[in-house]
């Protein structure tokens, strides 16, 4: 897009700038790390409260990890779209003509960085908690699988918080339409970190089966999201 | 027949759910076409 | 004309906000929208800005038809509306270049736009979520500033300014005007609003009518 | 006796009727051979007769999305986007999902007799839930406030992401159940072997179910466009009644 001095503003640019404002904000309000993430611990330990069984614990750490994960990427998610809607930016956003698959790519990212954030606490957490083992070969298994899941969560998690944005109801919309979606996150994620962690006797080298699975659903997102965010949160 | 209840049941259930949507829908039909003259009901 | 319309009704949750407005704006002008809440003239302002679509009429804003092209006026113009599309957890200086960032705008501008505003060294520094409605405003007006847009749809204004920014909220609408922005206002204020005004129109029921 | 009808059945054709009486017809037989004349089978005994409206819905249900995509994909990439396409998705999406919650419950009545549960962890029945849950959200996208316009573009792109999801899913589900154990699931409709009357029923259940669909979805995208143009009609009105507001005050 050219403004009126000529100067090109690069999509780079506006992805920087989205994203740059949203961790600013959260620099600010801390809703992530003084509500989210004490959320999420908590249902960790409530886990353990209603499992109440330290070989059970172990063997489905992983899969707590993911679902708190979930659990809190509603929250996040929503949280990310109300500083746009409060005070009418989104509304500004668009009358602007910004580019807004950029947009979508700067909100996508630093959701990311929220998510990546909260899921080193959790896992963390699952290693005090609930006593599982991390070899060095799982770790970067378990890396990787944290990178290519929440890349993919992030992308969906954006598409599908813009399109409730604003709308009536969202607090149930949202998770009415991310959740089938998420699945294939849930069950990938959940498998590789099992591996990492060795749950049940599982190989580490089960788990990179998965993060192939999890690249796909990535690249999926990222492309269609990118295409469809704008006439999504278009009026 | 054995398991009666689970055969019927399912053929009540197929059944019944397409009859309730075929009424609903052409209730709601009914109601919008008042209004509406022939020349806009494109398949008539 | 930088704003043509031609019986437009634009359509909002099955009510006709718009009942056929007809009206035209010249370059350079300062228009004034006056008329009863619930008139049209936040839709009006709205249409204009090509946030909504046309049901009936055509409508021409700087040289794009809204019917076919309603993305493309965006760019060229600037909302202000009942929102002032800040972002409470920053400061008025970080709410100002977020804009100037996203269009290519320098820090010079920035600076600038916040001196005209009259949004001081402290004030710049200040959160929004800490500032008076008036100041707020100011604010919001800064970013239009920065975006350099080419017609300023601006809803009631005056709105929670004191009577200084008042004055220099017209101040800064007629140097936008002589820089080459038309301005196209909704005000109650029909005093201020007709001194400022370089011609006025009213809105009732949906239609557009001369004053 | 046809303007009766026509009163009675705004959205009725000639076409519709001979379609509706057909359909009639062979969901009659249906029923009566499938509950009556057909056999039972060797080793699933009666509960082989859930089959015959079992199958066919699970088929019209799959058809029904696939419809819901190509109308929509029709809408996004056509110049005029027209609305018809937008119609048609939407009837065709509402159908599949009350076909998809009979075959769901149909199917877990069967799985009870059959393997002793209500349900399994099956690729295809994971999936075929999945698939039902992502279309309920993508009418509740539908009932989303906004303009026509609005609604015909939202619901056109959930839709195309609804097609990119389900592979996804599918593909998730089924490595997840054979990475983990062995095909200890029977196969849904596996060791059947059907005789010829058999077979028939099955094959009439899928055309007489295939004529509901096509009846149902008919008279639903008609009436979708009487609600339209009814609202629009209401817009004439509207409008006078908005300009007379000003009139009113002067």
């Amino acid at each position: 897009m050219k403004n009126k001095s000529g100067t090109r503003v690069t999509k780079g640019k506006v992805v920087t700038a989205v994203l740059l404002k949203d961790l600013r904000i959260e620099m600010r309000s801390r809703v992530v790390t003084n509500q989210v993430l004490p959320f999420a611990g908590l249902v960790m330990v409530m886990f353990a409260f209603a499992l109440d069984n330290d070989d059970v614990l172990q063997r489905v750490a992983g899969g707590l990890v993911w679902l708190a994960t979930l659990f809190s990427l509603f929250i996040i998610v929503q949280r990310s779209f109300a500083i746009d809607t409060a005070d009418g930016a989104l509304d500004s956003l668009r009358v602007a003509g910004i580019d807004l698959s950029a947009v979508f790519f700067g909100k996508a990212i630093a959701l990311a960085l929220k998510l990546v954030a909260l899921e080193i606490v959790l896992i963390c957490g699952a290693v005090l908690l609930y006593r599982v083992d991390l070899s060095a070969s799982g770790l970067v298994l378990l890396v990787t699988c944290v990178l290519c899941a929440t890349s993919g969560l992030a992308f969906v998690g954006t598409l599908y918080g813009g399109l409730t944005a604003g709308a009536k109801g969202r607090e149930t919309l949202l998770p009415l339409l991310l959740l089938p979606v998420v699945a294939p996150v849930l069950i990938a994620a959940t498998r590789a970190t099992e591996a990492a962690f060795g749950s049940g006797g599982a190989q580490t080298s089960e788990g990179w089966a998965w993060i192939g699975l999890l690249t796909v659903f990535a690249a999926v997102f990222g492309v269609g999201g990118s295409l469809a965010f704008g006439s999504l949160i278009d009026e | 027949m054995k398991d009666a209840g689970f055969i019927f049941g399912s053929y009540i259930v197929t059944l019944g759910a397409i009859l309730i949507f075929a009424v609903s829908t052409l209730r709601s039909a009914q109601k919008s076409s008042q209004s509406v003259t022939d020349e806009d009901k494109t398949w008539l | 004309m930088i704003v043509s319309f031609s019986d437009v009704v634009v359509v909002y949750d099955n009510f006709p906000a718009l009942a056929g407005a007809s009206f035209e704006v010249a370059s350079g002008e300062i228009v004034l929208l006056q008329g009863p809440n619930g008139a049209g003239k936040t839709t009006l302002l709205r249409a204009c800005a090509g946030l909504l679509p046309i049901a009936r009429g055509t409508a021409t804003v700087l040289g794009c038809d809204l019917g076919v092209e309603r993305y493309a006026v965006r760019a060229k113009v600037g909302l202000l509306g009942h929102t002032n599309g800040l972002f409470q957890d920053l400061t008025v200086a970080e709410n100002i270049s977020f804009w100037s960032r996203l269009i290519g705008a320098s820090d010079q501008d920035v600076e600038t736009a916040m001196q005209i505003m009259g949004l001081s060294d402290r004030l710049s520094a200040t959160r929004v979520a800490n500032l008076s409605a008036g100041q707020r405003r100011r604010c919001a007006l800064a970013t239009l500033i920065v975006r350099r847009a080419q017609l300023w749809l601006l809803d009631e204004p005056h709105a929670g300014l004191d009577s200084q920014g008042r004055d220099e909220l017209d101040k800064t609408l007629r140097s936008a005007r002589e820089a080459g922005a038309t301005v196209v206002f909704a005000s109650h204020e029909i005093d201020r609003a007709q001194n400022l005004a370089t011609r006025s129109l009213n809105v009732v029921g949906g239609v557009v009518t001369e004053s | 006796m046809s303007q009766v009808l026509q009163h009675s059945l705004p959205t009725g054709t000639r076409a519709t009727r001979v379609i509706g009486a057909t359909a009639i017809l062979v969901m009659a037989w249906v029923v009566v051979s499938g509950l009556l004349l057909t056999p039972q089978d060797v080793v699933q005994g009666e509960s082989v007769r859930i089959m015959y409206v079992h199958v066919p819905s699970a088929w019209i249900a799959y058809l029904a999305f696939i419809f819901t995509a190509v109308a929509s994909a029709s809408w996004l990439i056509s110049k005029k986007h027209s609305m018809g396409f937008d119609r048609f998705a939407g009837a065709s999406a509402e159908v599949g999902v009350m076909f998809m919650a009979i075959t769901l419950v149909t199917g877990s009545l069967w799985g009870r007799l059959t393997w002793g549960e209500f349900w399994q962890w099956d690729p295809r029945l994971t999936t075929t839930a999945f698939l039902f849950v992502t279309y309920i959200g993508y009418l509740a996208v539908r009932r989303l406030e906004g303009s026509v316009e609005q609604r015909a573009r939202r619901s056109a792109v959930v839709a195309m992401l609804a097609v990119l999801e389900i592979p996804l899913v599918h593909f998730s589900v089924v490595i997840w159940r054979s990475l983990h154990q062995g095909a200890t699931v029977l196969n849904p409709s596996g060791d059947v072997k059907m005789d010829d009357l058999m077979l028939f029923t099955l094959f009439s259940g899928v055309v007489g179910f295939t004529l509901v669909f096509i009846w149902l979805v008919l008279h639903r995208q008609r009436t979708m466009l009487l609600v339209d143009i009814a609202n629009n009609q209401g817009l004439d009105s509207a409008i006078v009644a908005r300009r007379a507001e000003g009139s009113a005050n002067k």
